[in-house]
């Protein structure tokens, strides 16, 4: 049942040394401000599943939270390398890392799986492709009527679950909005769950019926954290900063200017300090 | 009109090679640039997919990421990514999948996942994504990329993506994959097609002022040329407007 | 690619004695009157596929459109029988009829893995259910990963798929909206389509970015029959008329009855009959 | 306050056993009059779910079918039903359902498919629909009906959906199903739940005024009863009003 709490309270309360975590969000709504509490709290061998490691991990990997990374693309988007996943897994810094990669739709069919209360995801994958070689999670089933060869992965099924919302009712309830990625699967298939959220509302009486929601009854905790997704974004809120992801990539270039660089605005800081990346006036296109 | 890039030539020549009928599955850089520029040009009818879930998009700048706001708001609508993937993609309703390469082979198969050994890799690529998935179940492939002896080479590091696997019909009857694969690709010095029984990259049209040598020299396997071997059409002046155009108005946007 | 034509036309065009035919919409948007013009078209030998066979091939049973129907649940929600379905199972009236029987998580998952293009649907289902014994198409495959059983059936891929949807853009874009059921699983995994509207409207603006909507390079045919879901209902249009449902138990409970109500408000009928069920006045309840 | 029927004794007994802590996958009939009737009286939070979609709904008359306009307008969100029944109830995120039956056996075996033989039915039933994956995905399986020796049979003519099996730990052991299976049968005459061990139902409590030569005489099978015998406390008079006026206001709306 959804419990509304703090950052710091929710992060103590549901992630564990050694989880395996899921922080989803498909280049949008990605719980960034979570992500840095959890680096403040110290959290050490979680295994990292994302589809897209992109700069949250980048920063997880950097500060060693992570012993296992479970992704299908592992770069920064339109820009190049994740520097720290990639010195992570060419120089075990500043760890060693286990990798288990698959393709967007495995790990996309894995998450459903997972949501579905199913052992593993079935689908038309992998073909011809060498991941299979090297990732003993990849099997393959018959289909007992046609004959044919599908691929098989296991469901992800995470510990905890973070994701960054638009909006949750006062009940408990969380509406997503845009791009929805793979939250929703990801929180209906974990453990625990953490949502972070731009805004608090009486009800979504004017969403549409088909709007994509979470009942109070799926959720953990609920944390009100506006401008919470920043450099990613809000649909209706506030736009992807493209250039910080731009200048990720100088910032993470090196250990000790990414070090510097996190001891200074992740380290010391808050989640009070998201705020600022949300303009005041909220813009409210639809589409 | 001489008066443009190589890489202006690769994206305006991958742009006509979208018509206004397809449903195009577009990865990032080059290909959103081409697929783009194709929407604002010649095929205003082309439908776009990006693996985010948006369908039927319309940005007015690139997308930096392949999930951009942008993408969502001008989107007819915007899928879940599982439904991307299972309906979508796998559902064989998209006629060109439109991919880049870190290293390819002769045979259209791709690598973006390690240069190297994949457990202990000198560099470690971004990786598939939604490449593998891309590359057998939409209805051909196009490949574009920048040609060098790094970028074409006789041997992959790494099977990311199949194209014709080993060649002739080895994609079929070894993996049981029924689409027409890579069918085409376009480099900044010319446009290649598989050879229709060995399935291996043939250049069947030079760009403007490339030469056969240019070509040898920036390709890592033997290159084979066509028997007829006309010049690729030179951009038109409206091309190369609207392409610098969406340059320009993508630079301001992203800062 | 969407072509916009007359209802004739889209059944003459599409529906061939001998098709499995899906005319889906779970209770809502239930597509009414293009079931009238198979009738009329006089259509046999066809396999009618639908979760709930309803009013609507209760009707076509009884007239002698069907060889065989695939199904999940074969009453009068809130009634009780559909005479017409249970006379041609159990009396072979007017003509014997092939039953293949599933429970509705086997034909939501098949219609599923229709639409993603899998031959077949794997879920967690028919556990200890008898009509394993009965229907040889469910079948078992086992999870590679955890050597869990599960349930197996063929996908739904119809030769024709009919629905009945609120709107449609003059570019030939579909919107669902409320109780959206199957029905775009039925679409995508069919090999052709007709879908019946309540309106043509320029474009779907006012809709949210998530808005369950199939583009027109998926759709075949479309018809613009307002009131064309009645008994059924279109959320936003007018409401279920269960004053009807409950009507029809007598009218279909005996055949000299039924064949003459349907004689005079089917056989001698047309589309445009339809509209007189739609109010004037549009309601937009939202939720 | 002795002012009541069998069926509303039967349906405000059924209603208590849910709890504002539920999430209740609703039949349509005696289990959805019984399910929001909890809602409306001792259970206000508690969460109805109809396999049509609709998540979390309040309807203000019963819906005559599962999938009525209401259900929707009235509910958080509406899923399309492959979602419903894989993200939901294959999910297992329900706690109860709640079922009727044509036939049930001793161990809550439901029969809704036939009577007679399946290839040759005497009668055909309207069919499973979703009960024979309700009965293995939820928490637990409350089932409510009218009781006769037709209904409340020695042997089913034909199995939908599981209950206990063969009794003891058939379910789990013959079926692999880790759910509690039924765990309560309401009738017009009284309540029983499965004994420990062997899974029979038991009669636990007789409704005010039922005798046990009642109930043994409207069960197909041998009726047992449990050592202590405590009457079902009578429906209190706000349960009946509510019961009443929903009833009254859903016969007006269907005309």
């Amino acid at each position: 049942m959804a419990e509304f709490s703090t950052l710091e309270e929710a992060v103590a309360a549901c992630v564990r040394d050694g989880d395996a975590l899921a922080m989803e969000g498909f280049t949008h709504l990605i719980p960034h401000a979570a992500a840095h509490e959890v680096m403040r709290q110290g959290r050490t061998g979680l295994t990292l599943i994302r589809m897209t490691p992109d700069i949250i991990y980048d920063q997880m990997i950097g500060m060693g939270c992570a012993s296992r990374v479970v992704f299908s693309w592992g770069g920064n988007p339109g820009v190049g390398s994740l520097h720290r996943l990639r010195d992570a897994i060419e120089q075990s810094w500043p760890n060693p890392i286990g990798v288990e990669e698959h393709s967007h739709a495995a790990m996309a069919n894995a998450y459903d799986a997972g949501a579905a209360g199913l052992p593993c995801a079935v689908f038309r994958g992998y073909r011809g492709a060498e991941l299979v070689r090297v990732n003993p999670n990849i099997k393959a089933v018959v289909c007992p009527f046609s004959g044919e060869e599908l691929a098989a992965v296991p469901a992800i099924n995470a510990d905890v679950a973070v994701v960054h919302a638009q909006k949750a009712s006062k009940k408990g309830d969380i509406l997503f909005e845009g791009i929805v990625g793979v939250q929703k699967e990801a929180v209906l298939g974990a453990k625990r769950s953490i949502i972070t959220v731009e805004e608090i509302v009486d009800d979504f009486a004017d969403s549409g019926p088909n709007a994509v929601i979470l009942p109070h009854w799926t959720i953990g905790h609920i944390v009100h954290v506006p401008g919470g997704a920043h450099p990613s974004y809000a649909h209706g809120y506030y736009d992807r900063d493209n250039a910080f992801y731009k200048e990720w990539d100088a910032i993470a270039k090196d250990r000790d200017g990414f070090r510097a660089w996190m001891e200074e605005h992740v380290m010391q800081g808050s989640a009070e300090d998201f705020a600022r990346h949300r303009p005041k006036r909220t813009k409210r296109k639809r589409r | 009109m001489s008066d443009y890039t190589p890489n202006e030539m690769m994206s305006v020549t991958a742009a006509r090679a979208l018509s206004g009928n397809d449903v195009c599955f577009v990865g990032i850089g080059l290909p959103s640039e081409a697929a783009n520029l194709a929407r604002l040009t010649h095929a205003p009818d082309l439908t776009l997919i990006y693996e985010s879930g948006t369908l039927g998009t319309q940005p007015k700048v690139l997308p930096l990421s392949i999930g951009d706001g942008e993408l969502c708001e001008t989107a007819l609508t915007t899928v879940p990514v599982p439904e991307m993937f299972r309906y979508w993609l796998q559902g064989g309703r998209v006629t060109v999948g439109f991919l880049g390469a870190a290293q390819l082979d002769c045979f259209g198969n791709i690598n973006t996942t390690v240069i190297g050994d994949y457990d202990a890799p000198k560099v470690r690529l971004p990786g598939g994504g939604g490449a593998p998935e891309i590359a057998i179940s939409c209805g051909e492939i196009f490949i574009v990329m920048r040609q060098s002896k790094r970028s074409l080479v006789e041997r992959l590091d790494f099977v990311t993506s199949l194209g014709h696997g080993m060649g002739g019909n080895d994609r079929a009857e070894r993996f049981g994959v029924t689409t027409k694969g890579p069918s085409r690709l376009i480099t900044d010095l010319c446009v290649m097609e598989p050879d229709p029984e060995t399935k291996a990259f043939t250049v069947t049209s030079l760009h403007p002022g490339v030469t056969r040598e240019q070509v040898i020299e920036n390709t890592g396997w033997e290159a084979l040329f066509a028997d007829e071997m006309p010049e690729t059409p030179a951009p038109l002046a409206k091309e190369l407007k609207a392409l610098r155009a969406l340059k320009k108005r993508t630079e301001k946007a992203h800062g």
